[in-house]
């Protein structure tokens, strides 16, 4: 029983819970967006920056469970800074891994912290609570490029 | 002869085996012989079983509950949406809505048009194309909807053997069109409609294409996108699925335009007192708990058709509704309303017999364990255009046997002394 | 202590072999604490045989079918009309309209007084009342009516301790008060409202009284016409009937005046290409092919509760409640939502424990084989009026013992050691 | 099995099905009626006199099957000359019959011809049948004694 509850719980996830990275809306940004989990009303407002073709800022404000408030300060710290191309690859590697339903083996070169939510996936109500943020994050950042192509 | 007709499913005996209703007997120890079937299926044991497994050991709410049932009952009501969409062919599984019915599907459609703004409202002066041989379903909708908003309704009309008159097409749709809704197949003349190329008039003048498939999805292979509509809608219960849920597939670009239909739980984004945002495609449009162990039985009922094979059905629908019209063609003073061929119309066939009204038909036939429709079938305007007040309908599925109809001519021979005529 | 709790119903142990999916284990072997009862409920065995037996033996479609099977569905689904009106005491049959779920028939009413002329029409400088403390279904569907007729939508405040704030009732319900439509059970706070007060000043001004049930009818003897009601709706589900049912009860009077909601087959009188007229209640509101097999379920469903009896199911709630607001006031940091007296409030009980969000309390009670609810309930802007993003929700119904309350405590302590609060 | 079949379908049914007495739309009258059945679409237009509380006339015009056809015409050669009164009783004893399922004593020196209906009594779908003009005559009548009190 508390093996499936641990493996979502691992302590990466409740340590961004507890500290997240990079929370805190800042400026400058070139897109901002409001994304709400209609089930649960959790809800994020996310802004990015996008400069050079590298993702130069992503900062966020959100309520919400642990899965979603770790999943936001890690996807933050794991694209600032990439160049843009690089950074949806992760996020559709991410993807991957959350709609796997647990088959889906996660890559840490790619992901970083993020392989955390490998147990995650296993829980399907849970899985739009990890995903909240990075959704939030692909629409600002098609925006974004719009903006400044 | 019957045993040796062709097209029949190769493994009848086996596949009635697995609708419980057909073992009964009716009327005092007859054997029931089920030839209403265009009016509703009957439901083989994997279907009643899913439902009984979801109710007795994954009954939750969806969408909603965190917890393991609610796990279990939301992933087997989205898998059943996964099994629609691929039974029809959709190219998403978020086009595919389930509504309680055909008949709320074709009202979701005239509704949301009736509140909707932009390009797709419709107004005065604008029209709404039908046909005469609709069921109530699909015309009622449309006259509340041009009643309400000062839209004109128009409709096709039928030619002397059952078909669309689709001479005047160019006169008909329209600049002035904004919706084309038609039936594929008749559910009283058995018609099968050139739906693709009404649709394909209708999107040159830019009205969106509405198809009941109601009668259509039962008997033929459906490629949503192929069939040439925007929106198309069928019932789960005649497709050998329960009673309670129906099936809306709109294409996305369509259906993302549309204003919401019922308001409430699941179909929002967020609610405030002041104001609400809605939910995106399939959910906006399903307000409410869903009717989930009716899509979860619906799955399970259009994995057992994909089983056989939906060209197999086809095809023992097609040699069952020759034999049923040669058969019919024997009795004197019988006239079969609609198309002659079998080819050229579905397993619905509706008749009068002379001297007998057909509730005494029913009645007698009934009497014989024999069980078809009478009245008017939904459908009064095709009956009055053919000065016809009702008929006696009878219709086939996959589990009908040649034997079943002789049962059913041998039915009409009685009925035709019973009541002292010619 | 558990066992001589007072008011309890008398064979608890038999009433829960009544429920099949009690004897579950979840969470890999532990048994299943179902307390997500205002979500669904669970359905006792003779709801589903008495489904399957329809489905298996007697399956036709209703009304329109003159043969035995016909007679035998209609009888059937005729005679749970019956059932479920006296179990709401209805004075009449009629008066009882089938809809796929509570929200459905919330929207019916919103719907039709759209589009009503005359007396009942809504239109500019009218005005809708509701309450803040409603679901979605119940909010929606009037902010839907009131910006698409230009009429005002206005709602009762809810005081600190989670009851309507009434104290403004003669300035909210005024001559312009079209509607007033409230909760009678909150899903989220558990409040008992008085409608009938609030109903006798409505009716003052001339206004239709409509009552959201869907919390009430499973938990309260209910009589329409005491209630003050002019339209009252609960849904099938949470009255351990089956899902893609629910329940409008409409005084005639009313009924009769209100306009079609979907137009199709059985709620026509006579169609014809120009104009169609519509039946008489309760299937003027009834389109397409109802929900057969769900009705003849929901009648098996009030048929149990009656066999058991509300006032003795009442009591238990009551029981159960009391019990949980004891055990749940020992949990260091959670905080009870609404009334804190069981005899003022329904048994679903929302609260938040400090330092976990819901979602992670769920999903550790969750673990302990405990299913509840996480998140709004529906109930946004109850939530939002006390400054809550969301909640966790337990809930019980007939089938819960003292042990499983015991056993939500337990969980909630463990979820507090896990998360390591306090 | 043609038991039941030939409880409904009675000798008497027949004969009035094949040659209905007082068919066809007569005046005067004071009120007429127009009913439907909405499941299958018979039809019956039906006419109403009352003179001296009398039911002075009845006439009617109709499609439909057997029963309803004939019981159009039972009633018509029941009713008319009946003070309205006694026409009403009539009328009820004839609702219960066919309300009855089966289960109700017909009195013959009431219904008179109108007992050949028990039979049908026991399929519901065909009550409304029997019924047809019976509520038709009802309504007419209602408001024939509204026009002349
Ligand atoms: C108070 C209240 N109203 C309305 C509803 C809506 O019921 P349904 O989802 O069955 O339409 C619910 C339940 O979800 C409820 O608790
Ligand atoms: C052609 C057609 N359209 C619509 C319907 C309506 O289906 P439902 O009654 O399930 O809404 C039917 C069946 O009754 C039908 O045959």
């Amino acid at each position: 029983m508390s093996t499936d509850l641990d493996a979502m719980y691992q302590e990466i996830i409740l340590d961004h819970y507890k500290n997240p990275l990079h929370k805190g809306l800042r400026d400058p940004f070139q897109a901002e967006v409001h994304h709400v989990n209609p089930t649960c009303g959790d809800e994020v407002t996310l802004r990015v920056q996008v400069a050079d073709g590298l993702v130069s800022d992503v900062s966020y404000d959100s309520v919400g469970c642990s899965i979603s408030q770790a999943s936001a300060s890690v996807m933050a710290d794991l694209l600032i800074g990439k160049p843009v191309e690089e950074a949806m690859a992760v996020h559709e590697s991410f993807l991957a891994l959350m709609q796997g339903r647990g088959s889906v083996e996660p890559d840490e070169d790619v992901l970083e912290d993020g392989i955390a939510f490998a147990g995650v996936a296993k829980f399907p109500a849970r899985v739009k609570c990890a995903l909240l943020s990075w959704m939030a994050w692909k629409d600002a950042t098609a925006q974004a490029l719009e903006e400044k192509p | 002869m019957a045993a040796t007709l062709e097209g029949l499913l190769p493994e009848l005996e086996v596949i009635r085996k697995d609708f419980p209703i057909l073992a009964r007997t009716v009327a005092g120890g007859l054997p029931l012989v089920y030839l209403d079937s265009a009016n509703t299926s009957q439901k083989p044991q994997v279907v009643i079983d899913t439902m009984v497994d979801h109710l007795e050991r994954h009954n939750a709410n969806v969408a909603r509950a965190m917890h393991q049932l609610g796990a279990e009952s939301s992933e087997a009501f989205e898998s059943a949406r996964d099994r629609v969409a691929a039974f029809i062919k959709a190219p998403s599984r978020d086009e595919v809505v389930f509504t309680k019915n055909a008949s709320e599907a074709l009202n979701l459609v005239a509704n949301t048009l009736a509140w909707a703004r932009g390009p797709l409202a419709v107004g005065e002066g604008d029209e709404v194309v039908i046909t005469e041989m609709e069921h109530h379903s699909n015309i009622v909708p449309w006259q509340l909807l041009t009643e309400r908003t000062g839209a004109t309704l128009r409709w096709f009309g039928l030619t002397e053997d059952g078909h669309l008159d689709t001479s005047n097409i160019v006169d008909l749709i329209t600049e002035r069109t904004k919706v084309v809704s038609l039936t594929w197949v008749s559910n009283m003349l058995g018609t099968v409609n050139p739906v693709a190329e009404i649709a394909r008039r209708a999107h040159e003048v830019g009205a969106i294409v509405v198809v009941d498939a109601s009668q259509a999805v039962p008997q033929i292979p459906v490629d949503v996108v192929a069939s040439g509509a925007d929106v198309l809608v069928f019932t789960g219960h005649k497709v050998v699925g329960p009673t309670g849920i129906g099936v809306l597939w709109g294409r996305r670009e369509l259906l993302e335009q549309l204003p919401p239909f019922l308001g409430g739980g699941e179909m929002i984004e967020t609610v405030t007192m002041q104001r609400s945002t809605y939910a995106g495609i399939p959910h906006r449009f399903e307000a409410g708990t869903p009717p989930i162990v009716e899509a979860v039985g619906l799955g399970a009922a259009v994995d057992y058709l994909d089983h056989i094979g939906m060209e197999n059905i086809h095809r023992h629908e097609q040699a069952i509704t020759g034999y049923a019209l040669d058969g019919l063609a024997t009795v004197p003073g019988l006239t079969v309303l609609g198309p002659l061929q079998a080819t050229q119309r579905g397993g619905a066939i509706s008749f009068e017999l002379d001297g007998v009204h057909p509730h005494d038909v029913a009645q007698v036939l009934d009497a014989r364990g024999v069980a078809v429709r009478a009245g008017h079938h939904c459908a009064k305007p095709a009956h009055q255009r053919y000065g016809v007040q009702s008929s006696t309908r009878a219709s086939s599925y996959l589990y009908t046997t040649p034997a079943e109809i002789d049962a059913l001519v041998e039915a009409l021979e009685y009925t035709r002394s019973y009541f002292k005529v010619g």
